[in-house]
């Protein structure tokens, strides 16, 4: 149970010209479940690294309860980890790895028996245990690596994309596992995911970055929701905001392709207020908030356009279509009922009220 | 004198010979021989260092490049190279030999080798230490004498600045197998190495006498024996002057003189050893010979004699023995020719007035019994380690064995 | 913390290092001895200094063209090895069966065949057709150096993913290309060692040369032999001559050093 | 591969080419004159066992062997400890690793006769100066006994051979995955618990490498005994490869010292080949 | 351009005990995309390796075009692959990695040169081509050895969850551009994936396997809407379909936890005329199949149940509610505005035409 923080964190590879990491400056509270995301390459696994020892921290300090940790060796800053590559022993059975860490802490044999058959029942290996391994489904050796995590208890724990290898069933069954986890040891951990799922459902809060820096940390709803910049807002939910350059005039945005659409009269008021009228602004609207249904199209009479369906995806209850407006591609999520064929054009509406606005240069939120 | 007969033809002779430190001078000689007869080629290769010279003539002969003229050590490697020695009885060289030298090399009335030079052992002395003491060195010429002279010696060590009487190579068993042991083997055997080869039977019945020559040196040799190689006993500690004499031969001459040149000229001689009935006589013995490969063509055959004749018995040929090689000639027709260095001039004039004997231990190098029976059991004998009974014992019995074996 | 311990380590490996180095200060301070300075005190510096024997050793050893000798046996059959033995250890590494097992074993037992044992024999048959020179010696070397360097590369190359083979194959290449592409960049660190290892021994040979080489393809050892008779043993030249020899053989181990590096197999498979 | 593949053979071919023509037709001669009264040269008859006979009766060869025994236990244990130990300390990463590297390897640059000459100085000399120093008699009178023989030999060899052992290791030591170092350190092992669970297992080839040539070499060693000691005094410091050259070449028994030759083989071979099949089961592909 | 033939063929690692695949028998088409799902561990990759000619086969034929295969070498086969492991070469720069199988084939330097950068740029490693893999992120190796088998123009492709480890918005891209490469070039190709959305929208055909076995082989809308077993129920979709087990009694569904559902007339006679009025049979109810809004519950008044919400979990446009009915868990994907906190008890409606019914037994689709 710890508090960590990470103060103004700088990396730089020598073999980089640039800094991996910059600046990455977070306050970790006790017990918290902290998840990173961010697009591949933009910093996630070399901040773990740090966090572990494993990477020397360019510049800046990394505290746990108060005290710098930049020098302490990994084995002494008791973590447990599961790497992205696996890092498995080669040479040691599937219940060897895992037990190696406890076995090194001299574990009761029998409780390390106890724990490792637990988390092998939990992972579905307890068939393998007797197996190296290179005789290992892909699948099955990210969960030996993450087995060898959950069966010990750490101060913190650090998961890179544990998951990615696995099917949606097991999947979801492994995210219900480690948030149990967390809640019955009350440790700090950080998660680090491509999957909006697991950072939307597992996360306290969410750090999401690009190309090494933080870009906003809050709850999952907060980012959703109150996305700081166009980065975050086209990061956060799957299939991403689509945005849509315009002019705001006579509190409408309007563009060449086709868009003419009102805007809100609180938002017109704010954005008004910010110098925005006559300005080249940046529209986001989510996929799921461009409907299709004739009851959306009388409910926003005033933010309808005119698109044609390009691609259309059927994804159970919902369907995608991928769209164009003008020559401008975005994508609406809209329930399978109604069903469109690609070719089809149609009238679509923008809800509005869920819309966000971007400055077009600094790409920061309006509103 | 030159080769005839063969002067319109080329011929190439090859050399392999086990005695490293001349290789260069063989070498010179080989191609001041080439200037004067052009017709000739020779090639000289020198074995030695760290490695046997018989198996590489083995390896030589059985590979099909065997050498013309390879070099023998008694008649061990006499009997072992029979198939490859050509009668040389009728070479000049094996003429002009000097008595004695060739009966190692001479089997059912043929010679098939010729002798390399003589040389001759006994205890080489520093002349100034010897001064300073006030002994005539030469005055030693029994036990007794001797005995009384090397503790006078050893009671006035720090007046004469050395640290032993004697430098005793413990660790060179070959220094008390062959040449103590010859001193008290040869005339048993009349000192020929042929007769002691062939013998069932050693007597060694002076061995009580070469015990106390052994002790004597042994007590009064610098510490520890056991510990000193021949590079300790010449280079370290005679040639620096921390002994008063050693037991060597005139081979030492060249190491003594590359440590001390002014030392080696002026301060070094070399006295007999002390043997009863043989007093003032030097074992004067030839180590090495030469052979001619008989199966290889008549022409390089005889190229090859008439190599070894010009270098042993043509003018430039002698100079060259002499003051080249610092050969102590095995030949006559030397007479009057002064030795290049204090050492070999001893052994000459020895030789010269006939008071020498001969070597009988060539006889025994070569076989089993000289590494697996005598050098260990005298070794066990100077550490300590056996009683002189048993080492005399083991010894003779030793001979007996592998003669009979050897049938 | 940790820099205490570094600096622990450091102060352990210089002095084991002097330890190590004691012996080489002998050396070379008495190659600077005249004769008689070397047996007059083998442990002292060299008083007075002189820089003769080196002129008279390089003469001696007519080392311009002794070294060139040296230098073409060395790196022609050190490279014959490397090719051929890694080659032969990733056929039978990369072959799980008895056939390889047992050819591996066959391998490995010949290293224990005393080489005097065999020496005459293989003299007499390469003398029968003629090899008894430098190419028939660069041979000998292949067939007595490859079982320890393919041991050594076997060893390593499970190390190697089999993954890396797989990939090249599933891109077209073929046995040799995958093994000439791929596989060899990989052993890297251990070619290095195994060039290591053959060139000290090649280089210091003597034996086998001296029954092999005709006079005018004589090596430095060959030669070096010279200064030692059965009596004069010419340490000062052959201390000087060995300071000469060595250092080539210490320029190239300091160079190859550096490619024996950590993590060559770094980032390839997950 | 597939050992039924061309390409199998083809790259084989070379080395077992060469290692026939080389080493096991010369040795399957050497075989026959083992059975014969050869000289080097030629031989007139067929003896039989005769010279296994004279063999097993020959005091100075079974000498020889459990001297070597001796020899070869105590040199495998040092040599592969201090040389997995030289490896270990000098791919730490402090200043002058490298140079270490090459200062521990270095003896093996220069070959064994050499070696022999200085360390008989640094016995007879440094030691006894060092002993009268110190007033410690056990420093004095080396080799001038089986017991000072027999460490010396030792010493010199762990002292040429341990740079060799080493840079072996450290070929393997640099092949191990840094990624699964990492894990046990975060597994929270020390560095002897990652020496002892994870670095050592997976260096298991550079073990079974490494004991087969210290053991190998150990039986064949022949260089620095020449030296050294010669086989002094009174040969009690003859080792089996010594012997069999001194019964070749000294005693120009050709024929006996190929069946010494065998024997030798037969003993050593059986050793080594049981541990590098013992050694090999513990090793794991990766 | 092939057609590929896969006849029973059985896979034993020595290793293992069992067989990791069975009887795989498969028959594809000319230029088809398949698209492989299936738990972790179930034999996909072994399949892939079987076609690639890296594992033997056991048992069974593998034909392209007609001939047999099974004895063919990997490199005569001209497929391309992209490794579950990625299988980088460490010592090559990301450039040579990708030229590799082109430099082989002895492609025109200068095409080699055009067709890398292309791929590098497709993939976002343009800035990273000389970089050794040993110092890229997992995403970005990721990419590289996806790039590998792009820049080829081989018979077959083959890809094992080439995009498991990049961010939800590259993975969208990198589907688009597969997606054309297999448009543009025709080639046939198998894809291995456990992103249920990728299966869905990239494949023509999906094979779904279990435990080494076949479970079905069919377009993803055949897999969602006719699943021929509860094990490919439960698989596709995701979350999962909901299981309960029930009895059919008087044109009901009930059991004891508080179902009692009137099962729609034409599903009734099928299964009255398959025999399994009053039998025990499974009933399998997609999350979203399971309605909260009003309308739902007036539009399906017999098929009403009575739940407790456990979790809600907020996904942009849907919500997740873990529910429990009686003792038995279930979730319900419901649309957003139909927000419910954890705890609140309320009716849910099933929508029972979509609903799939299992024999208890065999675990066969009954309807
Ligand atoms: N070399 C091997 N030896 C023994 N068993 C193996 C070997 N490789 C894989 N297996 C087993 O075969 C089965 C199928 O493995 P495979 O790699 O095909 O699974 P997969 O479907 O690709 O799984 P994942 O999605 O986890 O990658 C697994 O149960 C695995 O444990
Ligand atoms: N050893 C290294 N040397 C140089 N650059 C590196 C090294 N390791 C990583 N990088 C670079 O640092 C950046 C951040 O890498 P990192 O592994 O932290 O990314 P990531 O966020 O984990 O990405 P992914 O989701 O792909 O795993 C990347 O651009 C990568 O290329
Ligand atoms: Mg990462
Ligand atoms: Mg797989």
């Amino acid at each position: 149970m710890v508090e960590i923080n990470l103060d103004h964190i700088y990396k730089k590879y020598p073999e980089a010209k640039d800094y991996s990491v910059s600046d990455f400056d977070l306050q970790i509270k006790d017990g918290e479940f902290i998840v990173f995301v961010g697009p591949s390459g933009c910093g996630k696994s070399t901040t773990l690294r740090m966090i572990a020892g494993l990477e020397e921290i360019t510049k800046g300090d990394f505290k746990m309860e108060g005290n710098v940790m930049n020098k302490v060796s990994p084995k002494d800053r008791d973590i447990a980890m599961v790497f992205q590559n696996y890092a498995l022993y080669p040479h040691m059975s599937v219940f060897d790895n895992m037990a190696f860490g406890l076995n090194i802490r001299k574990n009761d044999k029998a409780d390390t028996k106890k724990r490792v058959e637990d988390a092998a029942k939990i992972l579905g290996l307890s068939e393998l245990l007797d197996r190296k391994p290179a005789a290992l489904s892909g699948g099955q050796r990210q969960r030996v690596a993450l087995g060898r995590a959950i069966v010990r208890d750490a101060k913190l724990f650090l998961l890179d994309e544990p998951l990615s290898n696995l099917d949606a069933k097991l999947r979801v069954q492994m995210r219900t596992e480690i948030a149990q986890l967390h809640q019955r040891l009350g440790r700090n951990f950080i998660y680090v995911t491509h999957d909006q799922v697991e950072a939307m459902t597992m996360a306290d809060r969410i750090v999401i970055m690009n190309a090494g820096r933080i870009q906003q940390v809050g709850t999952p709803a907060q980012l959703y929701n109150e996305p700081v910049n166009k980065f975050v807002a086209g990061f956060i939910g799957s299939p991403a905001t689509n945005f849509f350059d315009v002019k705001l005039e006579n509190g409408h945005v309007v563009n060449d392709e086709g868009i003419d659409i009102a805007v809100p009269e609180g938002q017109l008021k704010t954005l008004k207020e910010k110098g925005y009228d006559g300005k080249e602004i940046t529209l986001g609207v989510r996929p799921e908030d461009v409907h299709a249904e004739e009851i959306a199209l009388q409910t926003f009479p005033n933010a309808k356009v005119n698109a044609t369906v390009v691609v259309s995806e059927l994804m159970g209850a919902n369907t995608m279509l991928y769209s164009k407006l003008g020559n401008i591609d975005f994508i609406a999520e809209v329930n399978s009922r109604d069903y469109h064929e690609p070719g089809d054009k149609l009238e679509m509406a923008f809800e509005m009220t869920k819309a966000h606005y971007f400055d077009k240069e600094t790409e920061e939120t309006i509103i | 004198a030159c080769g005839n007969g063969s002067s319109n033809k080329d011929v190439k002779i090859t050399i392999l010979q086990g005695k490293v430190e001349s290789n260069k001078q063989f070498k010179q000689i080989a191609s001041e021989y080439e200037k004067a007869h052009p017709n000739v080629k020779i090639e000289v290769t020198s074995i030695g260092g760290g490695t046997q010279y018989d198996p590489v003539l083995k390896t030589r002969i059985s590979s099909g490049n065997a050498p013309t003229i390879f070099s023998l050590d008694g008649p061990a490697s006499l009997k072992q190279f029979k198939s490859h020695e050509a009668d040389l009885s009728d070479t000049k060289a094996a003429k002009a030999a000097q008595p004695g030298t060739l009966d190692a090399v001479k089997s059912e009335g043929k010679t098939y080798g010729l002798p390399f030079n003589v040389e001759g052992y006994g205890f080489v002395y520093n002349k100034s230490v010897f001064k300073k003491a006030g002994i005539d060195p030469k005055s030693l010429t029994s036990y007794d004498k001797l005995d009384a002279a090397v503790k006078k010696l050893d009671s006035e060590k720090d007046k004469l600045g050395i640290k032993g009487v004697f430098a005793l190579p413990g660790k060179e068993a070959w220094v008390m197998s062959d040449h103590l042991l010859n001193l008290y083997l040869s005339k048993e055997f009349d000192g020929n190495a042929q007769k002691l080869y062939k013998s069932q039977k050693m007597e060694f019945a002076k061995n009580a006498e070469m015990k106390q020559m052994l002790d004597l040196q042994s007590k009064y040799s610098i510490k520890p024996v056991m510990q000193m190689d021949y590079a300790a006993q010449v280079n370290q500690n005679f040639s620096q002057g921390k002994a008063a004499m050693i037991q060597q031969g005139d081979w030492i001459y060249p190491t003594v003189d590359q440590i001390d040149s002014k030392f080696a000229q002026k301060d070094i001689g070399m006295i007999p050893i002390p043997v009863k009935e043989q007093e003032g006589k030097l074992p004067v013995g030839t180590s090495i010979y030469w052979a001619v490969n008989k199966q290889k063509s008549n022409t390089e055959q005889k190229a090859a004699k008439d190599f070894l004749d010009w270098m042993y018995t043509s003018k430039e040929g002698k100079k060259n023995v002499v003051n080249k090689l610092h050969f102590v000639p095995a030949y006559k027709g030397y007479e009057g020719m002064k030795m290049s260095d204090p050492l070999t001039q001893v052994v000459f004039d020895y030789t010269n007035d006939h008071k020498t004997f001969g070597w009988a231990f060539p006889g025994y190098t070569g076989t089993p019994w000289d590494t697996t029976v005598a050098q260990p059991n005298l070794q066990k004998y100077l550490s300590g380690k056996q009683g002189w009974d048993k080492t005399v014992s083991n010894m003779t019995d030793g001979w007996a064995s592998q003669q009979k074996s050897a049938q | 913390m940790k820099k205490r311990s570094t600096t622990v380590i450091a102060i352990v490996g210089a002095l084991i290092g002097l330890l190590w180095l004691f012996p080489f200060y002998m050396i070379a301070t008495n190659s600077f001895k005249t004769p008689k300075g070397i047996f007059a005190s083998v442990l002292s510096l060299p008083h007075p200094a002189t820089g003769d024997n080196y002129v008279n050793s390089f003469k001696a050893l007519s080392f311009v063209g002794s070294l060139t000798n040296s230098l073409i046996i060395t790196i022609c059959s050190v490279l014959l090895i490397i090719i051929c033995s890694s080659m032969a250890a990733y056929a039978l590494q990369r072959n799980h069966s008895k056939l390889s097992g047992g050819l591996l074993l066959l391998f490995i037992s010949s290293m224990l065949i005393p080489f005097q044992s065999v020496m005459i024999p293989l003299t007499a048959n390469f003398g029968g057709v003629h090899m008894l020179n430098m190419w028939g010696l660069m041979f000998m070397y292949l067939g007595f150096d490859c079982s320890l360097s393919i041991f050594l590369y076997q060893g390593t190359l499970s190390s190697i993913p089999l993954a890396m083979d797989e990939a090249a194959e599933m891109e077209g290449a073929n046995r040799w290309q995958i093994y000439f592409k791929v596989i060899l960049p990989m052993l890297n660190p251990m070619t290095v060692t195994v060039a290591i290892l053959n060139i000290i021994a090649i280089w210091n040979d003597y034996l086998l040369p001296s029954l092999v080489l005709p006079q005018i393809q004589y090596t430095i050892p060959l030669q070096m032999f010279n200064f030692f008779g059965e009596f004069t043993k010419q340490w000062h030249l052959a201390l000087a001559g060995i300071t000469l020899s060595v250092i080539p053989v210490i320029l190239f181990y300091l160079f190859a050093q550096k490619w024996i590096i950590k993590g060559v197999t770094d980032g390839a498979v997950k | 591969m597939k050992n039924r593949s061309l390409s199998f053979w083809l790259f084989l071919t070379p080395t077992l080419v060469a290692l026939a023509l080389v080493v096991f037709i010369p040795m399957l001669e050497g075989l026959f004159y083992s059975f014969t009264d050869w000289d080097g040269l030629s031989f007139t008859k067929m003896v039989g066992f005769k010279n296994y006979i004279t063999l097993l009766q020959d005091k100075a060869f079974v000498n020889a062997f459990w001297f070597t025994v001796a020899f070869v236990i105590v040199t495998v244990i040092l040599l592969n400890v201090i040389g997995l130990g030289l490896a270990l300390l000098v791919t730490q990463k402090f200043k002058g690793s490298n140079f270490l590297r090459a200062i521990f390897f270095m003896p093996n640059m220069i070959g064994g006769l050499i070696l022999g000459f200085i360390w008989q100085f640094i016995f007879t000399q440094g030691f006894d100066a060092l002993g009268s120093a110190l007033h410690l008699s056990w420093l004095q009178n080396w080799l001038t006994n089986e017991t000072t023989g027999f460490w010396g030999l030792v010493i010199v060899t762990v002292w040429q051979m341990s740079g060799y052992i080493m840079i072996i290791y450290i070929a393997y030591l640099q092949n191990i995955p840094n990624e699964v170092i990492e894990a046990a350190e975060i597994d929270g092992a020390s560095p002897w618990q990652r020496f002892t669970k994870i670095t050592f297992p997976m260096i298991a080839p550079a073990f079974t490498v490494c004991m087969f040539l210290t053991l190998s070499n150990g039986f064949k060693i022949y260089d620095q005994n020449l030296s050294l000691t010669n086989g002094g005094p009174y040969n009690s410091t003859q080792m089996l490869a010594m012997d069999i050259v001194n019964t070749a070449y000294n005693a120009s028994n050709f024929s006996l010292a190929e069946a010494k030759a065998m024997v030798f083989f037969l003993i050593v071979a059986a050793i080594s080949l049981v541990q590098v099949l013992y050694n090999r089961r513990r090793e794991v592909d990766l």
